[in-house]
């Protein structure tokens, strides 16, 4: 934490292909519900603030190597990954949800359950694993790329049915004309997101915890995730 | 057997042959001389159509080049073509090289065109390389081999394109005693060569080009010991001298 | 629907001319040091030291050999544990020079085995030294089986240096993926990135095939 | 991310990476057997003396490559959907890898052919041989010899591009490494076990090279200052 | 001037110079000659260091090979070869091909080095071609530029390896002319040739090899006459037969 105030800067790693946590807008700048989080911490902390995107395989190098101080994106704190990183206390409860195609065979989601249904997820993101998890039958497929091209493969008749965050499903589905897809209603798992950070730094750990909290308590938090994650107010501006 | 009337031929602007006449007898050897670039090449490969000709006519075998009944790779089954750089196929044995066009052209059984390559190796004085590849051949051994090549397809005429002058010295003679033996055969063979002593050995007619037109022709004798024309006199002092 | 979509891609073309001017940038950067690096490894691999040409020929090895983008990561990523810290666009642009200089090694030295044996010993005989022999007799002679390898090996390179997006570069594929994020019709989206590297490789596939026809006018084609 | 690299987590997801080599070299055969054939179909046309068949081949040969594969790639998965036709991600990544090196392979089989020297075909052509038999009998045989070392580079290059096709969720060499850095947070460990195996094919193909060349008997360099 | 001493080379288990003893006295001209492959070549390429000898020594101009304190650079500008494949520089002209040398090594301003170059082309007989870049030239032209190259270095020795038999057969002369008047403002040659008219014209010795050893050496006179070996006189029938 000394290091960033004498730095004056705060150096976060994001994702680039998350909305809606963090997405380029139509101007070009870098926004979103994290970014925005982020942009607060820096502002509390009376520093800058200077992202650094990258693709989901540079994040942890980013982290670990100590090229950013923290990481923000929609990321679950596994036990697993915790080994590794310290994570903030969970900022929000999302979960992982079941789409198809608006006009599929695929009513429900366990329907997918039929052995053999194609299922698009995402390379080493918790919506792999729960999805492994419910539908222990099902023919499992892991791209990577973002969340745009679960959808397309769903569209495009590649995969039946997908399965990612409910919040980057809502989020991303909208770009489609309206009942392209089928998002059902029930969540396969409850899942906290949180920020990491390096364990080699426990006081700014300490201080995002309390930040968190902070935000919670005056309801910005709040106003960030009702912009951003529980609605579409977004689209509008950006 | 073979008749040039009024033939010329032209690279872009270059006039490389220029109304050209001149006519083979069967088992005639007629030698072709000049300076460098005066056609000579360019003259024999017309007659296989390795060139083809623009103007005037070409008739081997009674078969007029350009025609559309005639079947040129047919025709050129009659006729052997030996390269100054041998051209061996590099990835073949000596007797693969000589059995290759006649399995493959004219469908001769492999044993019996087998046997009979073996047969033009020997005639040739190659009977112990029948399997050596061209690399592990002397040029002489080459140019020998692309001989033997060149009969196995029992041609009715043979053309030869300076056969000699990539060779040592030492291995010109050995080259030069299987042509005069073929010659000796009655094969109706054009040899474009510097090589005198060949041409007075062996040939019925010394032709002699300078700048795409024939010059001079006529009998070994009467070419060497007195030509007509100041040009084969001083081509004639520069190759004799040294 | 499709009209919609070109309306909003069309609101991305700043984004999209940074990126081609990121891709642009990071290649003219790659191609200029690759060339000079590569031609001096070149060099050095067949001066003739067993011991330097061992070396260098492990190297070209072993980045030939992995990945680029393990590559990018080694040296953004792990080379500041070594002590050596370099912010993204450095770190892209060692990485691409590095690769480039040892492919184009490989390219300069077919090029100066090519030149026939008789023309080092002319240079030899005269007394030429070894430099002298080089720049004066060997690398021109070398340019014309180097040049057509050498512009086609610059079109693999303004392709490879898409892979510096993982360390947070926006070039002009990465671009491609932002902003599908928001016009979901990839197809066009990338579509337009293919235009985008067409643009910028296809006149150099052109001048690649000139150098070689020219070059190659002194030998003939074959007439099959 | 050095100081505490881990060989026992290596170790374990040492089956996966198994299962991902074993992919990326059935794949990288399959694709280079398809690259060989598109090559060879689209130097053929190349080759002709007739425009109509030679310029398709050769706009196809530019497109290729002056594009990226990734573009290409996306094209193919995401395109023919829309034209009806839906093929496992398998398959869609040999063609993308297949009609992709084709392109380079046709290069290098046409250099090839052109740098015979003209009195070979001139000797075939004079000993009555027809089109078909110069080119079988004399002609490549003898290119053959001399594509192989720039084949085998093609080879390297493919064996590397199908790395890309962890896009679109083929189970190959480079994804284990990057489950083993999202699942463990270990990037170290698992992209450098990804280069170390792909060293490792790199080596075999050299190694396929330098006998290949010694059993064809090519001739060593020359030309040195 | 050149002096072999017991000289024994080897490549690999083939040994190419077998104990040769030769002295080559200033201003002489020795033609050396011999089958192919007998070490003719390598004889001559040994003097300015383009192989290497393994035992006896070699002393050249006063200075012994393999010294440490001979240069062999500095040696080499004393030296001039001619190739029998020309190797002028293909990227220069003419000009620059005799002037490169001597800009570069001898470090002579460009002006004079040009005045001299145009000088020894003119002498050569090629006074038009100055801007002529090898391609554009005749074999024989070519072998002349190459000889004005060496001259330009004002050598002491001058070394041939079969400068004449990449030739075709009218251009044999106009380069054996040159090389005759070389020779006769007192230059020291060593000239592998199977020219056998030069080396009688021109030679005060001639060496014939066979199997990397020197068989005879004598004045051409005796040697063409009456060879004293059985191997020579087989050799001097080949070559002058035809
Ligand atoms: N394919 C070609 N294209 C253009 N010009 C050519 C071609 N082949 C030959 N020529 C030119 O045609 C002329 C005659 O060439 P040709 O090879 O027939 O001469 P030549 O008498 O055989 O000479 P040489 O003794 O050197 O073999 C020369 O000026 C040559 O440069
Ligand atoms: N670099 C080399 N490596 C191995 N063997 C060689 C090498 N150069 C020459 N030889 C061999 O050494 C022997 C003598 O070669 P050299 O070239 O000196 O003969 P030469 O008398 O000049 O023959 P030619 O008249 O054919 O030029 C030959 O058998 C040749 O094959
Ligand atoms: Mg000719
Ligand atoms: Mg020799």
């Amino acid at each position: 934490l000394d290091d960033i105030v004498k730095r004056g800067e705060l150096r976060v790693a994001v994702q680039t292909q998350g909305p809606p946590f963090s997405l380029i807008d139509s101007k070009g700048e870098r926004t979103g519900s994290s970014v925005e989080l982020a942009k607060l911490m820096a502002q509390e902390m009376g520093v800058k603030i200077n992202f650094l995107d990258f693709d989901w395989d540079g994040l942890i190098p980013a982290l670990l190597s100590g090229k950013a101080d923290l990481l923000v994106a929609d990321m679950t704190p596994t036990l697993a990954r915790a080994m590794k990183v310290a994570f903030t206390n969970p900022y929000m409860y999302t979960g992982s949800t079941v789409f198809t195609k608006g006009d599929g065979k695929f009513k429900t989601a366990d329907d997918c359950k039929a052995p053999g249904t194609k299922i698009a997820v995402l390379l080493g993101a918790t919506g792999e694993k729960e999805a492994k998890k419910a539908f222990p039958e099902a023919d499992i497929k892991s791209y990577k790329g973002g969340g745009p091209l679960l959808l397309d493969a769903v569209n495009n008749g590649q995969a039946d049915c997908g399965v990612n965050d409910v919040s980057a499903v809502k989020g991303q589905s909208t770009a489609y004309p309206a009942g392209t897809f089928t998002i059902m209603p029930d969540l396969l798992s409850k899942e906290p997101l949180a920020f990491a950070t390096r364990y080699d730094e426990p006081d700014l750990l300490i201080w995002m915890n309390l930040f968190l909290d902070q935000v919670t308590i005056d309801g910005r938090l709040e106003q960030n995730l009702n912009y951003w994650v529980n609605s579409e107010d977004w689209k509008k501006d950006h | 057997m073979i008749e040039f009337r009024g033939v010329n031929k032209w690279f872009g602007p270059l006039h490389v042959l220029n109304d050209i006449e001149l006519s083979v007898q069967p088992r005639e050897v007629v030698v072709v001389c000049g300076p460098s670039g005066s056609g000579k090449s360019t003259l024999i490969r017309c007659i296989n159509g390795l060139e083809q000709i623009q103007k005037g006519d070409l008739v081997v075998d009674g078969q007029r080049l350009g025609d559309k009944a005639t079947d040129m790779t047919l025709l050129r089954t009659e006729i052997g073509f030996v390269f100054q750089s041998f051209n061996l196929y590099p990835h073949k044995t000596a007797l693969e090289n000589v059995t290759l066009a006649p399995i493959h052209v004219r469908k001769t059984p492999r044993a019996q065109a087998e046997e009979y390559g073996r047969e033009l190796l020997v005639k040739v004085g190659l009977g112990d390389k029948f399997d050596a590849y061209p690399a592990q051949l002397s040029g002489g051994q080459q140019q020998r081999v692309a001989i033997a090549r060149c009969l196995g397809m029992r041609p009715k005429i043979m053309l030869f394109d300076e056969p000699t002058s990539a060779l040592d010295p030492e291995m010109i003679s050995e080259v030069l005693d299987v042509m005069v033996s073929v010659a000796e055969e009655g094969m109706t063979m054009m040899v474009v060569t510097h090589e005198m002593g060949f041409a007075r050995s062996v040939a019925q007619r010394v032709v002699f080009m300078d700048r795409g037109a024939i010059v001079e022709s006529g009998t070994p004798d009467a070419f060497f010991s007195n030509a007509r024309t100041e040009r084969a006199r001083a081509f004639l002092g520069k190759i004799l001298r040294h | 629907m499709i009209w919609q979509q070109l309306e909003s891609l069309y609101g991305s073309y700043p984004l999209a001319l940074r990126g081609l001017g990121m891709t642009a940038l990071l290649s003219l950067i790659a191609l200029a040091g690759g060339t000079l690096i590569g031609f001096g490894l070149g060099i050095l691999r067949t001066a003739g030291n067993r011991v330097l040409a061992g070396i260098i020929g492990a190297w070209v090895d072993l980045i030939r050999g992995t990945p680029f983008l393990v590559q990018i990561f080694i040296v953004f990523f792990i080379l500041p544990e070594l002590g050596l810290e370099l912010d993204a666009f450095s770190a892209g642009i060692v990485a691409l020079v590095n690769l480039n200089a040892c492919f184009i090694c490989e390219i300069v030295v077919a090029g100066i085995d090519s030149v026939p044996k008789g023309q080092v010993e002319a240079a030899l005989a005269s007394g030429l030294a070894r430099w002298q022999r080089m720049r004066l007799v060997v690398l021109p002679q070398a340019m014309r089986v180097v040049l057509p390898p050498l512009v086609g090996q610059y079109v693999l390179l303004v392709k490879d240096s898409s892979v510096v997006s993982a360390i947070g570069l926006t070039d002009l594929t990465r671009v491609g993926w932002l902003v599908v994020q928001r016009v979901p019709n990839g197809l066009l989206v990338f579509f337009l990135v293919g235009v985008g590297y067409f643009i910028v490789c296809y006149p150099l596939i052109l001048l690649a095939r000139r150098l070689e026809a020219r070059l190659g006018a002194g030998q003939g084609e074959v007439q099959l | 991310m050095l100081e505490n690299f881990s060989f026992r987590t290596i170790g374990e997801y040492l089956p996966l990476f198994g299962q991902g080599l074993v992919t990326t070299v059935w794949l990288s055969v399959v694709s280079f057997a398809g690259a060989l054939l598109v090559g060879i179909v689209l130097c053929a046309l190349n080759l002709q003396r007739s425009r109509p068949l030679r310029a398709p081949a050769k706009a196809y040969i530019d497109i290729i490559r002056s594009t990226p594969l990734l573009v290409q790639l996306y094209f193919l998965y995401f395109g023919l959907p829309r034209l009806g036709i839906i093929l496992p991600e398998f398959v869609v990544g040999v063609l993308a890898l297949s009609l992709n090196s084709g392109a380079y392979v046709a290069e290098i089989v046409r250099a090839g052919i052109l740098s015979i020297p003209r009195g070979q075909v001139e000797a075939a052509i004079a000993s009555g041989m027809t089109y078909r038999q110069r080119m079988r009998l004399v002609i490549l045989p003898q290119a053959f010899k001399v594509t192989i070392p720039p084949l085998l580079s093609q080879a390297i290059v493919l064996v590397k591009d199908s790395a890309l096709l962890s896009l679109i969720s083929v189970a190959e060499l480079t994804r284990a490494g990057q489950l083993l850095a999202s699942d463990r947070f270990m990037p170290a460990e698992g992209f450098l076990t990804v280069a170390a195996f792909y060293l490792l094919l790199y080596y075999c193909l050299k190694g396929v090279a330098a006998l290949s060349g010694r059993w064809l008997g090519l001739r060593p360099a020359r030309g040195r200052a």
